[in-house]
């Protein structure tokens, strides 16, 4: 069983990434990656919050089911990430002002990473048990994290290259995420 | 139909009242960003930026009012630190706000100057003494080179002159390398 | 007995050159129909000239004081009449001119008394000022003024004597080493003494066998050791030579007094001594004059003694293509041979295309490491390569810029040929300049917002002062405190007021160049003018000239609107 | 204007890049021995396109041609890529490769130095991701294979498509040792038997000489093929320890596929590799176990391209977190008072 | 305006959007539910089709669930249905939905056709992870190779027959991708025989 | 109009989403390896930014601020679901093919953000006109990048048409390589290859625009705000 459960983890981060394999959440992906630092706060925040949202959404689904009012789904699910990414902002103003100052302009973009919606959508098509769902969350949250900072330190390296002026920026940045994703494949039938 | 509506209104008023709540509690702190923004500017207080001085661009791109690339004096240089800070991609700078070039200072000319302190008026920075009907005389060392005392000079007698170049002063150069045959 | 060595990161065994010149006296040189002193000798403020042209000086006779903290006297070489104060090329890599003193020598080398300075009862600070006074400042390279090396007397437990030389080509310390070992180990123990120092190590690289018998022979009993060093660049680097002889690792921006130590060149400790001992003031270097001459050697040169009357002495080679002012590791090429020698010049090489031949056109780094694996400072050259080429300066000054001693080891291993050390020189030149701009923009802004302050509360007491309610206002016509500048003192003219005061200060400055025809009493800092009247004309011209133009700007402007 | 210093003493970078291109011969000839002409024929095409490619490339970004493309780091590239494709491949492959390693994989990132990624493998993976048909048809080697084809029939195969009447790619076909042992295991049947794979074994002892000889002549770091090789046989020996049926062992994995060419020539391409000591541990070990797990559990017979891709993206990063303590600065170390 | 109020303020704000998109919500859904669920249980059938013989039932309304045991011989943990074609009452041909657990890349699963002859009728690969361009002809999108089948009994070809042809057997498999077909193969033998088995059953249109 | 005009200009090359702004790219990157899956979300999207336009500018005034982000998301949200609702009744097909893309336009990006930045700000015309631009730009991308991926990677323009038109449709794919070819290429329509795709529309369109300044000149003065200078 907890062979399964690392399984399941390491399938989530590495075996299907987020942003790599499932290609959700880019948005933060190319916007917040041009720094080593904020990328590592982006980082931060969105794993709290799509492990949160994993379990929250679990409940969720649960009660919508058992009511049958699986097409509120996407409604209920994004009203409670929206309220939780506010939520989870108060949270730590609260309680870490030195946390929010390094989180604190990324928190509010959370709510728009369609990972935060896809996850939790994947896991009711799959139909994850609670402990799945939230390791399922947790392996996503890593997975975006870990490459989010990868591919930071690699843009800030890229800045000071030579390359051609038409794919300076974007483009290249467009292009080495392509890479990326390409070498990831690599990782493919290593898990469910 | 009805089981939808207590569910999501239940749902609703839930996650409101907790907002509601948070918004009151959450202060709203002045902004820090306009200070480390103003921090990057080269404080020439020359308005080239389209606003009246360095400050109130800083508080414009602090609102995303502005872009990074307005200011002349900061130069390409300037807005590399702009762009690191706000995690944003340098973008040349905009020639429709002038060009950069290097620090020239204001000189009068002494002969000519009829002490009517319209230059110290202008001046942002009080770097040009002299009281009126003085002649009046620019502190090299504060000036900061916007040229806003030009303008106003009845006579014409303010020269803005690159200051000359010593071996103290001197700085080693770009390594100029020809990788490029063209552009 | 031998001491165990702490053997630093990396390094280089470049081919070393020293044959050339190291196998004769050192020689002398006939003064040369000309000094070119320049004022800033050392690292710091120059010196401020105390003579001026036409005076005749003696021998050792002070030319300039030190201005500020940070510098160094200057003294005449040899007698004779101070012809100029004027810029001339210096022995920079700029080539640009800086203000020196020009000395005629008259040949009769007539000596200013020269007396010993008593340096055993007199207190340390006493010793540094006397030291400040003659002008004896580090001769191993970066002319750092010795005196403020002695520290306020807390003393230091080692004292390291920099006898490395480890550059290639470079043999003066290695003849002054030979030759004066027992002048030399007498500054040894003038120093030991003041700096209370209980270790004393000479460091030697083991290339000069002659010159650490030589010490160890002067040494005799004194409790001193003569350490050789295994040949490697850049042994001589104080913080290298500091690390290889004690295992002490001083870090950038910390001296090594902080760490109980001290460096010292041999040719530095050499010129204390006859300072001290001699009253003697540093008028002359050793300096190693070697390359592409026909006679190659060291001599003992007068300070400001022109460049190129030192290599006519060594008999330059036609197919010589430019000189090298220190060695080919860390010196620069020289743009003329006008320029006077320093007191840190301490070589000269003739470069022709056989001894350096030239560097193929740089590749792009391919981060093999090389340079890395050579750096003496454990940095990573490649990155601060990177991000200076990017022009990324704060990204290189984290990655301790800073720590780089401009060794050159790196460029010297990197496959690509890429002038690594041009990049650092640059990348440090441009930080500095952000930093001084920093503070100049500091500076701005405090003036700035104190100017808005100002100005606010005038605006706030001309309102009340009209508001009908307010308290009956004193006559202000200098309201506000008035700082520097004072401002515009009246209250707010409307426009036209404005002008009519304008048009009426251009009427009094017309007045008065009508009526006295005399320059206006600023005008006197001017360089003095023979008649009065060319000037008022030519003001007056020059006036109108601008007022036209004033005026043509406005209208330009207007018709823009 | 140019400054100090005023020597060198390095072997310049064209010089370099003929050395690697020298240590790569023995392993070709024994390819050439084992496969036959077509490798020859594979390494002409490669490079025939790189060479173009890198040339075009120039000229469109206004670069001197001759002269980085006389730097010979296109050659290894595409020596490497087509070291890496199967000798009896159609032309269109190593030239599709080449072009893809050199203008996505180099020039678009600014040439030589500048690549985040390894251009070789960026062309491998490309490849066998577009055409793993074509890329998993390798041929037998000469020597053992059931089926000879002499030059002509083997260049009449590449460039044409065709083989000589009656004979059947399958024929000539045989899964190379790794894949035959993946195979094999998911099939339930003994996998195997932990002796190396047979004759690819030889293959690698070309590799391991041109490997040495790089390594004696200091233009590879130790820490690169050292670690990848020990992670590699490390993990191999472990799970063939746990599970000898279903693991084959270290000797086999160091003797099959592509590891001792990764490890001498891949894993070390210095642009894409870190450069501190310890981030280049990191990096080779890192890239030696990921090879391990995707041959033992991925999708894809060999893992080397992947890996070193994958552990490329890693580089800025290590070189960031493992920067040695510069002089000085080192804690613990006497001279911090 | 106290913390309360507030509260109370926000929810009330929120509340109101939230019914008025529950009801938008809520009346589209019950507009569109009849017309959805049509469309999905027309794809379903339109799949069946593919692999059933004309018949004038609805085979997906009259499928029965396979019992867990006889689930697992065709590769299942659980239940799952079968689809009866029936022509004017008797069962002509069965669906099954049959998972070959041992394709390159993991699982396939397949729908089986076979008639009440015991001979298959049709064969759809539902879904895989089989390499793109190497391994996914048996996609009857990508290539007409799953339609060899169709026919197929188990003594046609005879049981050393039931293999690719790399193997001995008769059927195509491409060179260098032989074990996704072999996988394949595997399964709809397996298939075979567990209709043989209940055969009598099925055919009568009971669950066993 | 210049007004219309310019709002135009702005969706579909200057504040392009999907090669400018880079907002909105998941769904672009995945469903963009056919032309029909990409123009079909492409509309959808653009459906849901014009009617969410025009909802949040015609309701802003209840809107409270601190409320902003839940409420604009509520009524995005529930647009998407209904546009979802209709696809699974109208065109199943495609809706099992767009998958779970359908609802994770609540999410896209740069309908949260036209929301907040233009629809909050504007009367309902104007926002339901950037909406529809914005789509519009978007669907353009989509299905530039759409059929360059089909074309690289199948040789063929419009597959999988009949999943919106019916099974009639079948006819209308347009093969351009000779279909026994087998022409394949499996990179394009793979993840990466939508990266590297969308990564040369942009070089391609940054190239495009350095080649119009500089025909036509360094762009003109930007218009300096009313009162500055004082
Ligand atoms: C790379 C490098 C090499 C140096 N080599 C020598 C040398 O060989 N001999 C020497 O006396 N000083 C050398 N120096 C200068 C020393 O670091 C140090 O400045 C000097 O020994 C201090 O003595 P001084 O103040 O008496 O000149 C070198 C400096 C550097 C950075
Ligand atoms: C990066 C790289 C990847 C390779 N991938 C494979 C592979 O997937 N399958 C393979 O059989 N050979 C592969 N090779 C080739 C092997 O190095 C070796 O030449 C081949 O396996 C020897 O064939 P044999 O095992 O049939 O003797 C690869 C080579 C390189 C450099
Ligand atoms: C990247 C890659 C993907 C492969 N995918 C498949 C596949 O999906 N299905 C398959 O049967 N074989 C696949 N193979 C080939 C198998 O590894 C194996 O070599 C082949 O099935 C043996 O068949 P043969 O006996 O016809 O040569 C793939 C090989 C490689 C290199
Ligand atoms: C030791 C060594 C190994 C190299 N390995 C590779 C390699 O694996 N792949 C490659 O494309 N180029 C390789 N090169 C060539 C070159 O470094 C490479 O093309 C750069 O990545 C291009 O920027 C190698 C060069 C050297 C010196
Ligand atoms: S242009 Fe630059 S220096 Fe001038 S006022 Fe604006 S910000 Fe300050
Ligand atoms: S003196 Fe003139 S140029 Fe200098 S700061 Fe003042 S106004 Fe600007
Ligand atoms: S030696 Fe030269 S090529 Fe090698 S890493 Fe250093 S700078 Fe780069
Ligand atoms: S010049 Fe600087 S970076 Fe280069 S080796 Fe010397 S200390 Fe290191
Ligand atoms: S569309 Fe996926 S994060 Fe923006």
């Amino acid at each position: 069983m907890p062979f399964d459960y690392l399984l399941v983890l390491v399938g989530a981060a590495l075996v299907n990434n987020v942003v790599l394999t499932r290609i959700l959440g880019l948005c933060p992906f190319m916007g917040v990656s041009r720094k080593l630092t904020s990328s590592v706060g982006m980082a931060l925040a969105t794993a709290f919050v799509l492990t949160l949202a994993s379990g929250a959404s679990w409940l969720i689904e649960q009660a919508l089911q058992a009511w049958q009012l699986t097409y509120l789904r996407t409604l209920a699910f994004i009203v409670t990430i929206a309220a939780m990414v506010q939520f989870t902002e108060l949270f730590i103003h609260a309680t870490s002002p030195a946390l929010y100052q390094v989180l604190g302009i990324y928190l509010p973009l959370i709510t728009t990473n369609c990972a935060v919606l896809g996850i939790p959508l994947l896991n009711a098509q799959a139909q994850h048990g609670f402990v799945e769902s939230l390791l399922f969350g947790l392996g996503s949250a890593l997975g975006f994290s870990l490459v989010l900072i990868l591919f930071a330190a690699v843009r800030e390296r890229q800045e000071g290259a030579d390359t051609p002026l038409a794919f300076k920026g974007t483009p290249l940045a467009l292009i080495t995420a392509g890479l990326m994703s390409l070498a990831f494949m690599g990782f493919t039938g290593m898990a469910r | 139909m009805l089981q939808a509506l207590a569910a999501m209104g239940g749902l609703a008023v839930l996650l409101g009242a907790l907002l509601g709540v948070a918004a009151l509690r959450l202060r709203v702190a002045a902004n820090p960003l306009v200070d480390r923004i103003d921090a990057l500017l080269p404080q020439t207080q020359c308005a080239q930026c389209g606003y009246p001085g360095c400050r109130p661009y800083a508080e414009a791109i602090a609102a995303g009012e502005a872009q990074i690339n307005q200011c002349p004096p900061g130069g390409d240089e300037g807005i590399r630190r702009l762009a690191g800070l706000l995690g944003q991609e340098f973008i040349p700078l905009n020639r429709a706000h002038g060009e950069a070039k290097p620090k020239r200072l204001a000189v009068i000319d002494e002969r000519v100057c009829i002490g009517c302190t319209l230059c110290i008026q202008a001046c942002p920075v009080d770097a040009i003494v002299g009281a009126a009907r003085q002649m009046h005389t620019v502190i090299a060392s504060e000036c900061t080179g916007c040229e806003l005392c030009v303008a106003p000079c009845p006579v014409d007698c303010i020269e803005m002159v690159a200051p000359g170049e010593t071996p103290a002063s001197w700085r080693w150069r770009y390594p100029v390398i020809p990788l490029k045959v063209s552009a | 007995m031998s001491r165990i060595l702490h053997p630093f990161h990396g390094g280089i065994r470049p081919p070393e050159h020293k044959r050339h010149s190291n196998g004769s006296r050192i020689g002398s040189l006939p003064l040369p129909s000309q000094l070119v002193l320049s004022l800033r000798q050392h690292i710091g403020q120059p010196a401020r000239p105390i003579v001026v042209p036409g005076d005749t000086v003696l021998k050792g006779q002070t030319l300039a004081v030190p201005e500020g903290r940070i510098s160094s006297a200057l003294h005449a070489p040899t007698s004779g009449r101070i012809v100029a104060i004027e810029p001339r090329s210096v022995p920079h890599p700029s080539g640009l001119t800086e203000l020196c003193v020009v000395l005629v020598p008259d040949g009769q080398e007539r000596w200013v008394e020269r007396m010993p300075f008593d340096w055993r009862t007199a207190g340390i600070e006493a010793v540094a000022q006397q030291l400040c006074a003659m002008g004896v400042v580090g001769l191993g390279g970066a002319g750092f003024p010795t005196h403020l090396k002695l520290g306020s007397g807390r003393g230091i437990e080692t004292l390291v004597i920099n006898g490395a030389e480890c550059e290639p080509y470079i043999t003066c310390d290695d003849r002054l080493m030979r030759e004066r070992a027992a002048d030399l180990v007498a500054g040894i123990q003038i120093l030991r003494t003041l700096l209370r120092a209980q270790t004393v190590l000479v460091g030697v690289e083991d290339n000069k066998p002659e010159a650490i018998e030589a010490l160890q022979l002067a040494c005799g009993g004194a409790d001193i050791e003569v350490v050789a060093l295994p040949t490697r660049y850049p042994s001589g680097g104080a913080k290298q030579l500091i690390r290889l002889l004690t295992g002490l690792e001083v870090p950038a921006g910390t001296r090594a007094t902080e760490l109980g130590v001290q460096c010292f060149n041999v040719g530095t400790v050499y010129a204390l001594y006859r300072a001290l001992e001699h009253g003697e003031p540093l008028i002359s270097r050793i300096v190693t004059l070697t390359g592409a001459v026909a006679r190659p050697g060291n001599v003992e040169a007068l300070l400001g003694t022109p460049l190129d009357a030192l290599m006519q002495h060594a008999g330059a080679d036609d197919g010589v293509e430019g000189y090298l002012y220190g060695g080919p590791m860390m010196g620069f090429a020289l743009p003329s041979l006008a320029a006077g020698l320093t007191k840190s010049g301490n070589c000269i090489v003739a470069k022709s295309p056989a001894l350096f031949p030239p560097a193929p056109p740089p590749m792009p780094c391919i981060r093999c490491g090389d340079c890395a694996q050579v750096c003496p400072a454990e940095l990573q050259p490649m990155d601060l390569y990177w991000f200076a080429r990017a022009r990324q300066f704060d990204r290189a000054r984290e990655r301790h810029l800073f720590d780089c001693i401009e060794c050159g080891a790196c460029a010297y291993v990197c496959p690509s040929h890429i002038p690594l050390v041009d990049y650092y020189r640059h990348a440090k030149a441009e930080l500095w300049a952000a930093d001084a701009a920093g503070q100049a923009a500091d500076l701005a802004r405090r003036r700035h917002q104190a100017r808005q302050r100002r100005l606010e509360a005038a605006q706030q007491a001309r309102a009340e002062r009209r508001s009908p309610h307010a308290a009956p206002v004193p006559a202000v016509t200098s309201p506000a405190p008035v700082v520097l500048p004072p401002p515009q003192t009246d209250a707010p003219a409307p426009l036209d007021e404005k002008q009519a005061r304008i048009a009426a200060a251009l009427a009094r400055a017309a007045a008065r160049r009508d009526g006295a025809g005399q320059p206006p009493a600023a005008a006197s800092a001017q360089p003095v003018a023979d008649e009065a009247q060319p000037v008022a004309d030519e003001k007056q011209a020059r006036i109108e000239a601008a007022m036209a133009r004033a005026a043509q700007r406005r209208a330009a402007q207007e018709s823009r609107r | 204007m140019r400054t100090s210093p005023f020597l060198s003493a390095a072997t310049p970078l064209q010089r370099v890049m003929l050395k690697v291109l020298a240590a790569l011969l023995p392993g070709i000839a024994l390819q050439v021995w084992l496969f036959g002409i077509g490798v020859l024929a594979q390494l002409a095409l490669a490079s025939v396109a790189a060479l173009a490619t890198e040339a075009l490339c120039l000229k469109l970004r206004g670069y001197p041609v001759r002269r980085f493309v006389s730097d010979g780091s296109a050659l290894v590239c595409a020596w490497l890529l087509a070291l890496s494709l199967p000798p009896l491949a159609p032309w269109w492959l190593a030239v599709l490769g080449s072009m893809f390693a050199i203008a996505l994989g180099k020039q678009v990132y600014g040439g030589l130095g500048q690549n985040t990624f390894n251009p070789a493998m960026v062309g491998f993976v490309v490849l066998i991701v577009s055409f793993p048909a074509q890329m998993s048809h390798w041929a037998a080697p000469l020597a053992a294979g059931p089926a000879y084809l002499d030059a002509s029939a083997q260049l009449a195969h590449i460039f044409g498509g065709v083989l000589p009447h009656g004979i059947g790619f399958d024929a000539l076909a045989s899964a190379t040792p790794l894949d035959a042992a993946r195979t094999a295991v998911r099939q339930g049947l003994p996998g195997p038997d932990g002796m190396l794979g047979g004759t690819s074994a030889w293959l690698a002892l070309g590799w391991l000489v041109g490997g040495l000889f790089l390594l004696q002549q200091r233009l590879i770091p130790w820490q690169l093929p050292c670690g990848f090789l020990g992670a590699l046989a490390v993990l191999a020996a472990l799970f063939h320890w746990a599970d000898p049926a279903a693991h084959a062992g270290a000797l086999f994995h160091l003797g099959s596929g592509a590891a001792l060419l990764g490890a001498f020539f891949i894993v070390t391409d210095p642009v894409t590799a870190p450069t501190t000591a310890r981030g280049r541990i990191i990096y080779a070990a890192s890239a030696g176990a990921l090879t391990y797990l995707i041959r033992a559990f991925g999708n894809f017979p060999d893992g080397v391209a992947f890996a070193v891709l994958i552990m490329n993206m890693a580089t800025p990063l290590l070189d960031q977190l493992t920067q040695p303590p510069v002089f000085g600065r080192k804690a613990g170390r006497a001279g911090r008072s | 305006m106290s913390t309360t109020a507030a509260g109370v303020r926000g929810a009330l704000t929120l509340l109101a959007f939230a019914l008025a998109a529950t009801a938008l919500l809520a009346g589209v859904w019950d507009l569109t539910r009849e017309r959805a669920a049509r469309s999905a249980h027309a794809a379903r059938l339109a799949l069946l089709a593919q692999v059933l013989p004309a018949h004038d039932n609805d085979p997906a309304r009259d499928a029965w669930p396979l019992p867990a045991p006889q689930a697992r011989r065709l590769g299942h943990a659980g239940p799952v249905p079968v689809y009866p074609a029936r022509r004017n009452g008797t069962v002509v041909a069965l669906a099954l939905e049959v998972v070959a657990p041992d394709g390159y890349a993991g699982p396939i699963r397949l729908l089986v056709g076979v008639g009440r002859d015991g001979a298959l009728l049709g064969v759809r690969v539902l879904a895989h992870r089989e390499t793109p361009g190497l391994g996914d002809y048996i996609d009857a999108a990508r290539s007409p190779w799953s339609s060899q089948f169709a026919g197929r009994t188990l003594g046609e070809p005879p049981e050393d027959g039931w293999a690719i042809r790399q193997d001995g057997g008769v059927f195509d498999a491409t060179a260098g991708a032989s074990v996704t077909p072999r996988a394949v193969v595997a399964a709809l033998r397996r298939t075979l025989l567990v209709v043989r088995d209940h055969h009598a059953a099925w055919f009568a249109g009971r669950a066993s | 109009m210049s007004d219309a005009r310019a709002i135009m200009h702005d969706g579909l090359w200057r504040q392009n989403a999907g090669l400018v702004q880079l907002l909105g790219l998941c769904p672009v990157l995945v469903i963009s390896s056919n032309v029909v899956n990409a123009v079909s979300l492409g509309l959808a999207t653009c459906a849901v930014m014009m009617l969410s336009g025009m909802a949040v500018a015609s309701l802003r005034r209840w809107i409270p601020q601190t409320l902003r982000v839940p409420i604009f998301m509520l009524i995005i949200a529930t647009l998407v679901t209904v546009v979802d609702l209709l696809f699974s009744a109208y065109a199943h097909g495609l809706y099992r093919v767009l998958g779970i893309f359908i609802p994770l336009i609540t999410t896209n990006c740069i309908v949260l953000a036209r929301a907040e930045v233009f629809a909050s700000r504007q009367p309902v015309a104007r926002a339901a006109l950037d909406g529809a631009a914005m789509g519009a730009g978007l669907t353009a991308v989509l299905a530039v990048l759409g059929a360059l991926r089909e074309l690289a990677a199948q040789g063929t323009l419009l597959s999988g048409i009949d999943l919106v038109f019916g099974a009639a449709a079948r006819g209308w794919v347009i093969q351009v390589t000779p279909a026994d070819a087998h022409y394949q290429f499996l990179l394009a329509a793979l993840p990466p290859g939508a990266f590297f795709g969308l990564a040369f529309l942009i070089a391609g369109k940054s190239a495009w625009d350095r080649r119009i300044a500089r025909r036509t000149g360094p762009a003109p003065l930007a218009t300096v705000p009313d009162g500055a200078g004082g």
